[in-house]
């Protein structure tokens, strides 16, 4: 149904059954007269929530969204609140990267005796929500497209791995080969200036294995279907954090895994080494310095220096040595102290809301749903369950709207919260070179910040955020409802 | 310790009626090693006749001062005077609101800084620089054998939130001071009673009767003086004392003196440095108790 | 589907604000709605019956009614529902009474905004499933916190109904607050004669187990299971062996020791029997006071024990009880009066509690029953009572009333007369609540026949003149002038607070408590003793102000509420829990990490893991239902599917 | 006193209203414990109490509380405010009723204004309070000679009032600052006559 | 000989200008800026940019959209008896009549492969029909090849003409249009484009220069035996597929596959109505095959690209007389791990000339 045009602005509630229903009763028993905007949806427990529903509710056309749940200490089912707590902060945090304004969605607590502090809470947040407007549509709004500049400085040197260890890697593989199912590496592609992932079953297939910043694939993303079986893997810095992080959710089992490290000096961006190659038939040479690669390709050369031309991730990293490993061969890279805001994320950061809005939906015209992005990231666990493509639930359409298109990547960046290492291959992957690693950047940049600067993928014991919670959140505060 | 500056607005009775205060006051600071900067050009809070005709009159009167204090670079001005001080802290309080500001500023010659100093009370201000220990041991004729009460008036700590003086019933600044001096302080109930403030002159039974309920506590207490840090307290207390007494049909003969001439005592000030010339009712007896009792101890 | 929308007038009370029929009109245009129609009362027999007919009549598989919360009367038509040969939870409910019609004004707003909450009502009901509850056995055993006198009727009730019953009482005695009392009113009949005999039916019951001086450490479970850690903390004394002879008492140095039972109107000793009727009556060292734990020399009483009961190196022990039902009996606290600083805040000896007053008056009490002044022993011949001392006051955090001050300060008023003939009480009071049985009766004797002078105002300060007696400036707003009493003692009716650690029980319990701390009720009309944890039950203060009578009647309020639960051989669980679609699972585990109750297990299913719900314990939250990222466990009656239906009626731009 | 006063006729909610806007308080939580009253240092010079006072804001009695003499007798010590267990500012309702009460020129008690019109010339005149001043205007505005004459010998003797009025010296600031608090002075009396309210 | 024209890079906007009036659609390669540049067909407006760079996304979109609405359908109630529900449905509207500008010979290769299913077989998809009649495909011919594309392999080439309708040729100073099909030359014939028979054979020295630049293309005749004989070797698929992530790039980029999905959306009592969509489908995706019982046929990785492979080069030959994979080359670009088909084609013929 419409909302009343000129009258009222679309706000949904979702609300416990407990507390804030309760409380809402209270109000309306003590008739406690309030803004008639609000339609309330009650749920069992704001632990119930899925941030999902709310991010479905503002691209749908809501103007806010208010979730209400009992007091911290208080939630009936003794700790629902808790990581309702963290997920909606985070989500709260996700939220203006989409161009989404935060301040369209508030979570509270409320208990069934307050009535007063109810009535506060829902006049506070609908006047709010009329000061702020009919919130913006997605599908209204003008394409806007903007490029990330990739003029970055690392925090560590970057190489092309020439001093790299790769003769006592394939020695130290193909005596630990006997007792593994396979190892998984890099060998060339369909020419010399492309890699694709090696399995090495035999003896014979170690000889394949290179090493060199063609090395782009995160291998990890094989490891969950091996699960079970014993299985090496050989491992840049980056990549070993999506091993930890399955390890911390148990997808995997350390002792079926043997890790093969070597410090890694950085990968190149192929889409842009791609894009300078041009077309081509034909690679007449690659050769690897120090300091880059130099293809010659139908007879042109082309020349990538890594401090140029190396992946957006590879700037700002500072684990290019494995986080874990069972053979670790070659001296460590050096990384300094110190913050890279990665490119995809700076750009978005310098657009304004509706601008981010715009970008989006210039961006998302062109994708394909092919799901590229969504199986190559190693930490899609749901594989052939992924509730994209399932009618019950049936939270997406197969409409190829741009709309339901970013609430995939939604869907992707929220079900990544706290464990999305950064690996960047779902961007990688995507056909058509949409920036999607944004969201995920910003969800790690809130996790964050939320969390004492927790990092996933670095410690296979840690409890990952979205799945734990702290009686007193130290980053995380009640608002003030006046 | 080294030295610490504050701004220091004197108000206009320091100049007349209680110079006394003033004097010791300077004298005490002086002693403890604070310097008190008299902020050039100050003007008259505009006291409780201002804020009961209108309160941006009053608030314009004390922005003045505050604003000079501000140009002047002062974080913090000390004032002794409990009506300047609540009247300064409103003042200070209320020009948070835009609105208000814009009003006052109109009245004023031009718009005040954009932020004002706080005030506190000379009292506090001490209190800030030196704790019970640090004052003890700047003592050196300690008070040994008074018995006293403290007499803060209603001014002084209330509101609670405006004015910062713990329990706006019972406050114990003053106390503390007494107690740091080596005098016997015992609690005195009607500590924040008001003695019925400036309408001595237009409703004298107001003063009369306020004061006398207040003096004739203190007496059948036994004290033998009643501390105050309120100019018009002290005028109440001290110069209408014989006015109270015929109202309550009884006679007083208790001294009524700052808390700042006691601390000037105790920390071996001359008496000559003190003002106390200007007490209605004499502290000679005091003087000799104390005395009296520096020697017992 | 074929839907039934009843949209409830419910008097003026929604039809007042709401154009019902106007709503029922809109609803027979949403989806699978076949008959709606908008009746005066759904919830009155007519109202229950004329769904029934139109479930017969339209063949209805699905009813949405429009009315009140559903916190209220969802129970009530899931039976109709039930009744006319539908599942229950075919059924769904949309609030436009508290939501709609209570808190807004304008009819227009208010009738559409009822629309949609009936379209977002049959949007899920057309995904609502029939659900079937599973049934499982219980414990009998109850848990009853709190030895008061509520917790007391609530444990011998539930003795006497066969039921064993574990009694935990923080204090080294049962008998709370009332063995305190020197007399009750409104009969003036002495409150050990009456409370004593039950205390000691406590200590005898076979069906009842005591643990005094203990604590409820941690609670887990849910209804007809519930697992209790208790603490048993250390008395220093072996009270296997403890014969409660007293000759500890009489030699213990320790004679400094604050009497908290006598509200430290006096001292005791470090080792003590908190007073003669004790139950049980077994000794206890104050660990703080005793030289020989302090200090680690004295030993007296360990010397003087003719049994050797004294054990200096007991520890706090854990024992675990596991029980089907609970009842929370924790009383109340008076609160810190002493944030009154016009009162002297604590300084002035003679401005006491009324409790502290009780002590006096009592004959077990530090004065053998006389009132004497704590400041100098005599015996005071102006007594002033001020009432709403810490009730009725927003200025300390107190706006509500304590409900039994005004009839216990006419009690003390009689009492005082009745010690010292020649004395006069005052009463300072705003108004008088006598509401109860030959209360009021009771207030104008204290006035008409002990002489008793009510004075209406509040007391501004109290002060000692300096010659003995105190300075109460108080008011007579019936005069129009302020008044002066002198008074001997001030007795003040202090108000109640919830007891200390009352919110903490709350969070064990998992059951709601208001910004005081009182308990919540179910329903604070229809359902005072339960609360919204099934299986948890309220006695006494705990929930809210009442006297003794009142107490009493909730305990045995909440010991039928046990032995009804406890007359069924099984429960039924609720159905509406999660459920695994195992072809979804991926076993990655998030949602037996995060389950609160460890009610999610892995089990095997063709060599592959899968999450498996425990129906029995999953309390059905849902927060395993957000946290699984492929959807694959889903919370029935709250599913994702309905919860996006329920959206995608409000957005769909 | 021994009046019938008809509610239902002489009740002015606006007035109410203004009350409550202009002192910031909500005199609905007053539930008339007295509390007020019991603690007024200045009820005795009341003809209608500070509790009384109130319910008459209350009902919105504008002429009952505006004609009274105690909100002239009011000595703003916040006795009642620091009492109330309502957490209301008593002593902001009193200043609220004295400034509207001014405003419309009802002034019960005149020699309180007097007496602060004393003061505030003095205050206009030389920046600052000079008390024999204020004194002398004071007996010249109420014609009262023989105020406070009893405490002269003593005052004088101890010098307690200056006979000089101390002003703010020329030197201390650039701009004669005695001129400049008369310039707030003139300005606050010209926005007054604006307004139309008595300055 | 056929019509030739002849227009200037300059002229091109205003011949699109000329295709576009009367509201006729004209799709053109637009490039999309990012990192990583995309090349899509999108509606030519004047003024808006395109280029003529071989599009990363297939114009297939023409024919057989990614998500295109059946139809779409209204409830209405009978007031009298809400019971009573009256379903209209609304057929989708006419597709606009469609030029794809700047296709490559591949591209349009591909339409002739989806006809085959599509209107040639026992049914005409009336949607498809639809669309393809309306349909005019102007094909810019390859100037050479590229490292991933292997047209020649599969019969088609860098100036095929199979699927166009006219084909345009770059020589210095613009662009030679050659109409292939009545269509084809009556699209040319309404232009106002000059003769170009005088610039053809600067055309066909280019198109010829294409062709020699390419690699010789290996023998593919064996392929549908080969790969049929391989469908029970799982491990020749399983060795094959080992490093394929299951996602849709190849299919969704793919000018010839066109398995698709129909879902109903929306209520029909709502304001926006019901619709009934059909959307495209991949072979890859393990749902593709999942059965209502959970059963699935194709379970693994492996089986899911035997079918792939097995269609384009065996079945879909079987059927209809020739591969259906038209070489272009974008299932090995796009995929994120370089999976590369002519290498899974090449060793099934390897494996059976070993057998």
């Amino acid at each position: 149904m419409p909302v009343l045009e000129g009258k009222e602005l679309r706000i949904v509630g979702f609300l416990c059954n407990w507390c804030s229903y309760g409380g809402a009763d209270t109000a309306g028993v003590a008739r406690a007269g309030q803004p008639t905007d609000l339609r309330i949806i009650r749920v069992p427990c704001s632990g119930r929530i899925d941030p999902l529903f709310i991010v479905k509710a503002l691209l749908g056309g809501a103007d806010g969204v208010l979730v209400s749940g009992c007091h911290p200490r208080d939630c009936h089912y003794a700790a629902g609140n808790f990581y309702a707590r963290r997920r909606l902060e985070v989500l709260k945090q996700f939220l203006p990267v989409l161009g989404i304004d935060e301040r369209r969605f508030e979570y509270t607590w409320v208990s069934a005796s307050e009535g007063q502090r109810w009535q506060q809470v829902v006049t506070v947040f609908t006047e709010r929500i009329h000061q702020l407007g009919r919130a913006p549509r997605f599908d209204d709004a003008e394409p806007l497209l903007k490029l990330a500049d990739m003029a970055l400085t690392s925090l560590r040197p970057l190489g092309t791995g020439q001093t790299a260890a790769l003769d006592e890697l394939k020695d130290a593989i193909r005596a630990k080969l006997p007792e593994l199912d396979c190892v998984i590496g890099w060998q060339q592609g369909y020419d010399a200036a492309h890699t694709v992932p090696l399995f090495i079953r035999k003896p014979e297939d170690v000889d394949k294995l290179v090493w060199g910043p063609f090395n782009v694939n995160n291998p990890a993303v094989y490891l969950p279907s091996f699960k079970g079986k014993k299985v090496g893997i050989v491992v840049k810095g980056c990549d070993s954090r999506s091993v930890v992080e399955l390890l911390q959710e148990n997808l995997i089992r350390r002792e079926d895994v043997t890790i093969f490290a070597l410090p890694c000096e950085g990968t190149l961006d192929m889409a842009r080494v791609n894009e300078k190659l041009g077309r081509y038939q034909r690679i007449d040479s690659v050769s690897l310095d120090e300091a880059g690669a130099t293809i010659v390709a139908d007879g042109t050369e082309h020349r990538f220096c890594m401090t140029e031309y190396a992946q957006g991730k590879c700037y700002g990293c500072t684990t290019p040595a494995a986080v874990l490993a069972d053979t670790r061969l070659g001296t460590p890279t050096p990384v300094q102290p110190g913050t890279v805001v990665p490119p995809e994320l700076a750009l978005l950061d310098s657009m304004s809301l509706e601008e981010r809005m715009a970008f989006w939906r210039g961006q998302m015209e062109r994708c394909l749903r092919c799901y590229a992005c969504r199986n190559a990231c190693p930490m899609c666990v749901c594989r052939d369950f992924c509730i994209s493509d399932s009618r019950n639930p049936h939270w997406m359409s197969q409409e190829d709207s741009p709309r339901e298109k970013l609430f995939f990547q939604t869907i992707h960046a929220m079900h990544l919260a706290g464990r999305c290492t950064g690996c960047g291959e779902c961007q990688r992957a995507c056909p058509v070179g949409i920036p999607i690693l944004a969201l995920r950047q910003q969800i790690a940049r809130a996790v964050a910040q939320l969390f004492d600067g927790y990092r996933p993928g670095l410690d296979p014991a840690a409890v990952p955020p979205l799945l734990g919670y702290e009686v007193e959140e130290k980053n995380i505060h009640e608002r003030d409802w006046k | 310790m080294s030295v610490v500056s504050f701004a220091y607005y004197p108000g206009c009775s320091a100049k007349g009626s209680s110079a006394d205060y003033e004097r010791s006051t300077r004298t005490v600071c002086g002693l403890l090693d604070i310097c008190l900067e008299e902020l050039p050009g100050w003007n008259c809070c505009g006291s409780t006749p201002a804020h009961a005709v209108d309160t941006e009159l009053s608030a314009a009167l004390c922005v003045r001062n505050l604003d000079i204090a501000a140009q002047c670079g002062a974080k913090t001005v000390l004032t002794p005077c409990p009506s300047c001080l609540s009247n300064l802290r409103h003042a200070g309080r209320r020009m948070a609101t835009p609105e208000f500001r814009a009003r006052v500023n109109e009245l004023l010659d031009a718009p005040a800084a954009e932020t004002l100093p706080e005030v506190t009370s000379v009292m506090q201000g001490i209190a800030r620089q030196y704790d019970k220990a640090a004052l003890t041991a700047r003592v050196k004729k300690p008070l040994t054998g008074l018995r006293l009460g403290a007499y803060y008036g209603c001014l002084m700590s209330r509101p609670a939130d405006l004015m910062d003086f713990g329990d706006p019933e019972n406050p114990t600044l003053m106390e503390e001071m007494l107690t740091a001096c080596g005098a016997e302080v015992v609690d005195f109930p009607l500590k924040t009673s008001c003695c019925g403030a400036s309408f001595g002159i237009p409703e004298r039974p107001m003063t009369a009767r306020n004061s006398a309920k207040i003096l004739d506590l203190a007496v059948n207490m036994g004290l033998d003086a009643l501390v105050v840090a309120c100019p018009l307290c002290q005028m109440n207390l001290d110069l209408r004392q014989k006015q109270a007494a015929k109202s309550a049909g009884t006679t007083f003969d208790l001294p009524v003196p700052y808390f700042t001439q006691l601390l000037g005592l105790a920390l071996g000030a001359p008496t000559d440095q003190l003002g106390l010339d200007k007490l209605c009712v004499s502290l000679d007896g005091l003087l000799k108790k104390a005395e009296g009792g520096q020697q017992c101890g | 589907m074929r839907i039934g929308v009843f949209i409830c007038h419910c008097g003026s009370n929604i039809g007042g604000t709401v154009d019902c029929a106007r709503v029922a009109e809109l609803s027979r245009a949403f989806p699978d709605v076949v008959y709606a129609d908008d009746p005066m009362y759904t919830c009155a027999e007519p109202g229950q019956a004329a769904i029934e007919a139109a479930i017969h009549e339209h063949r209805l598989d699905g009813v949405v009614v429009a009315s009140c919360t559903p916190r209220m009367h969802e129970p009530t038509f899931r039976r109709t529902v039930e009744r006319a040969g539908l599942n229950r939870y075919m059924f769904e409910m949309a609030n436009i009474r508290e939501h709609v019609s209570w808190i807004g004004k304008d009819k227009e707003a208010n009738t559409n905004k009822a629309a949609e909450l009936v379209l977002m009502a049959v949007e899920k009901l057309r995904r609502n499933t029939p659900l079937t509850p599973k049934s499982f056995d219980i414990t009998k055993k109850v848990l009853i916190i709190g030895g008061g006198v509520a917790g007391i009727q609530a444990a011998l009730d539930c003795a006497d109904g066969g039921v064993p019953v574990v009694l935990v009482e923080r204090e080294a005695t049962i008998g709370g607050k009332m063995a305190k009392l020197d007399k009750t009113f409104p009969t003036v009949d002495c409150s050990a004669c009456i409370l004593g005999p039950k205390m000691v039916d406590v200590a005898q019951h076979p069906n009842i187990t005591l643990y005094a001086y203990a604590e409820v450490e941690d609670i887990s479970g849910y209804v007809g299971n519930f697992s209790v850690k208790i603490r048993k903390k250390a008395a220093y004394v072996d009270w296997s062996k403890c014969t409660g002879c007293g000759a500890c008492t009489e030699k213990c140095p320790a004679r400094k020791t604050p009497d908290a039972f006598n509200e430290l109107t006096g001292p005791t000793t470090a080792i003590n029997i908190a007073f003669p009727q004790a139950i049980p009556k077994k000794a206890v060292i104050n660990a703080a006071h005793c030289r020989q734990l302090s200090k680690g020399k004295c030993g007296v009483c360990a010397k003087v024990c003719p049994t050797g009961a004294i054990r200096y190196d007991m520890e706090d022990e854990i024992v675990t009880e596991e029980v089907g039902s609970i009842v929370a009996a924790t009383g109340y606290d008076l609160m810190d009066w002493t944030v009154y600083s016009e009162y002297g805040g604590g300084k002035y000896p003679d401005v006491i509690t009324s409790l502290q007053y009780e002590r006096l008056l009592s004959a077990s009490g530090p004065t053998g029953g006389h009132i004497l002044r704590p400041s100098d022993g005599r015996e005071p011949k102006s007594v002033v009572f001020i009432q709403c001392v810490g009730s009725r006051d927003k200025s300390v955090g107190r706006p509500y009333c304590s409900g039994f001050c005004c009839m216990y300060t006419a009690k003390q008023a009689v009492l005082t007369k009745d010690h010292i003939p020649d004395s006069q009480s005052w009463v300072f009071y705003m108004d008088i609540r006598a509401p109860g049985k030959m209360y009021d009766e009771f207030t104008r004797r204290a006035v008409e026949e002990y002489g008793t002078e009510y004075i209406r105002g509040r007391v501004s300060a109290i002060y000692p003149d300096g010659k003995g007696q105190y300075v109460v400036m108080g008011v007579d707003t019936l005069l129009g002038q302020p008044v002066e009493i002198k008074a001997d003692l001030v007795v003040l009716a202090v108000g109640i607070e919830a007891s200390k650690g009352a919110s903490q029980l709350a969070e064990k319990l998992r059951i709601s408590y208001d910004q005081y701390g009182f308990f919540m009720e179910s329903h604070v009309k229809l359902k005072p003793v339960e609360t919204n944890t099934a299986g948890v039950f309220l006695a006494g203060v705990c929930q809210g102000a009442k006297d003794i009578p009142a107490s009493v009647a909730q305990g045995s309020a909440a010991a039928a509420k046990v032995l009804a639960l406890f007359a069924r051989d099984k429960l039924e669980s609720d159905p509406q829990i999660a459920q695994v679609d195992m072809r979804r699972c991926v076993n990655c585990g998030k949602c037996i990490r995060c389950c609160p109750f460890g009610a999610i297990k892995e089990v095997e299913m063709r060599g592959e893991g899968k999450a498996q719900v425990i129906e029995t314990v999953c309390q059905g939250c849902g927060l395993c239902t957000a946290t699984c990222p492929q959807g694959a466990i889903q919370l029935s009656h709250a599913t994702d599917n309905q919860i996006l239906a329920e959206v995608n009626a409000l957005c769909q731009c | 006193m021994n009046k019938v006063t008809d509610i239902s006729s002489l009740r002015d909610p606006a007035f109410t209203a203004a009350v409550q806007a202009d002192s910031g308080q909500d005199v609905t939580t007053c539930y008339q414990c007295g509390n007020c009253t019991a603690g007024c240092p200045a009820s005795f010079a009341y003809d209608r109490q500070v509790s009384q006072i109130m319910r008459g804001v209350q009902l919105g009695l504008k002429d009952e509380v505006l004609n009274t003499r105690s909100i002239w007798m009011c000595l703003s010590c916040s006795t009642c405010s620091l009492r109330c267990p309502n957490n209301i500012d008593v002593a902001a309702v009193m200043e609220t009723l004295r400034h509207m009460a001014r405003k419309e020129g009802r002034v019960t008690v005149p020699k309180v204004e007097k007496f602060w019109f004393s003061f505030l010339d003095t205050v206009r005149v030389f920046g600052r309070t000079y008390e024999i001043g204020t004194m002398a205007l004071y007996m010249l505005r109420s014609l009262r000679i023989f105020t406070d004459l009893d405490l002269a010998p003593e005052a004088l003797k101890k010098r307690k009032l200056g006979l000089i009025p101390h002003a703010i010296p020329r030197q201390d600031v650039p701009d004669d600052g005695a001129r400049a608090v008369g310039r707030i002075m003139q300005r606050y009396r010209q926005r007054a006559l604006r307004e139309g309210v008595r300055p | 000989m056929s019509m030739i024209r002849f227009v200037t890079a300059d002229g091109l906007p205003g011949f699109l200008a000329h295709l576009a009036k009367d509201g006729q659609r004209v799709l053109v390669p637009v490039e999309k800026p990012a990192n990583k540049p995309s090349v899509v067909f999108e509606p030519w407006q004047e003024g808006k940019a395109f280029t003529l760079a071989k599009a990363t996304v297939p114009p297939k979109e023409a024919v057989l959209p990614q998500c295109e609405t059946l139809f779409s359908f209204k409830k209405a109630k009978d007031p009298a008896d809400p019971a009573r529900v009256s379903l209209q449905l609304e057929e989708a509207p006419p597709p606009p009549p469609t030029v794809v500008f700047a296709c490559r010979p591949c591209d349009a290769r591909g339409f002739a492969v989806l006809d085959r299913p599509y209107l040639h077989g026992p049914f005409a998809d009336p949607c498809y029909k639809a669309r393809r009649e309306a349909l005019t495909v102007i094909t810019l011919t390859c100037a050479s090849g590229c490292n991933t594309c292997f047209c020649h392999w599969v019969g088609g080439g860098p100036s095929s003409p199979e699927g166009s309708d006219v084909l345009m040729t770059a020589i210095e100073g613009g662009y030679v249009l050659q109409a292939i099909t009545p269509r084809g030359e009556a699209c040319l014939a309404a232009s106002a484009l000059p003769d170009g028979a005088e610039v053809f054979p600067r055309a066909e020295e280019a198109r010829k220069a294409a062709w020699q630049s390419l690699e010789p293309a290996p023998d593919l005749k064996d392929a549908p035996q080969r790969l049929a004989a391989l469908f029970t070797d799982t491990t020749f698929w399983q060795e094959q597929t080992d490093r394929c992530l299951s996602c849709g790039a190849c299919t969704y980029f793919c000018p010839t596959c066109y398995c698709f999905n129909i879902t109903d959306e929306g209520e029909g009592l709502s304001e926006k109505g019901g619709r009934r969509l059909r959307s495209w489908d991949n072979c890859m995706s393990s749902l593709f095959t999942r059965e209502a019982s959970g059963h699935n046929p194709r379970n693994a990785k492996a089986l899911r690209m035997r079918n792939r492979v097995s269609h384009k080069f065996a079945t879909y030959p079987e059927n209809w007389g020739s591969f259906s994979c038209n070489g272009c080359g974008r299932c090995i670009s796009n995929c994120p791990v370089c999976l590369d088909i002519r290498a899974i084609v090449l060793a099934a013929l390897e494996k059976g000339a070993d057998a």
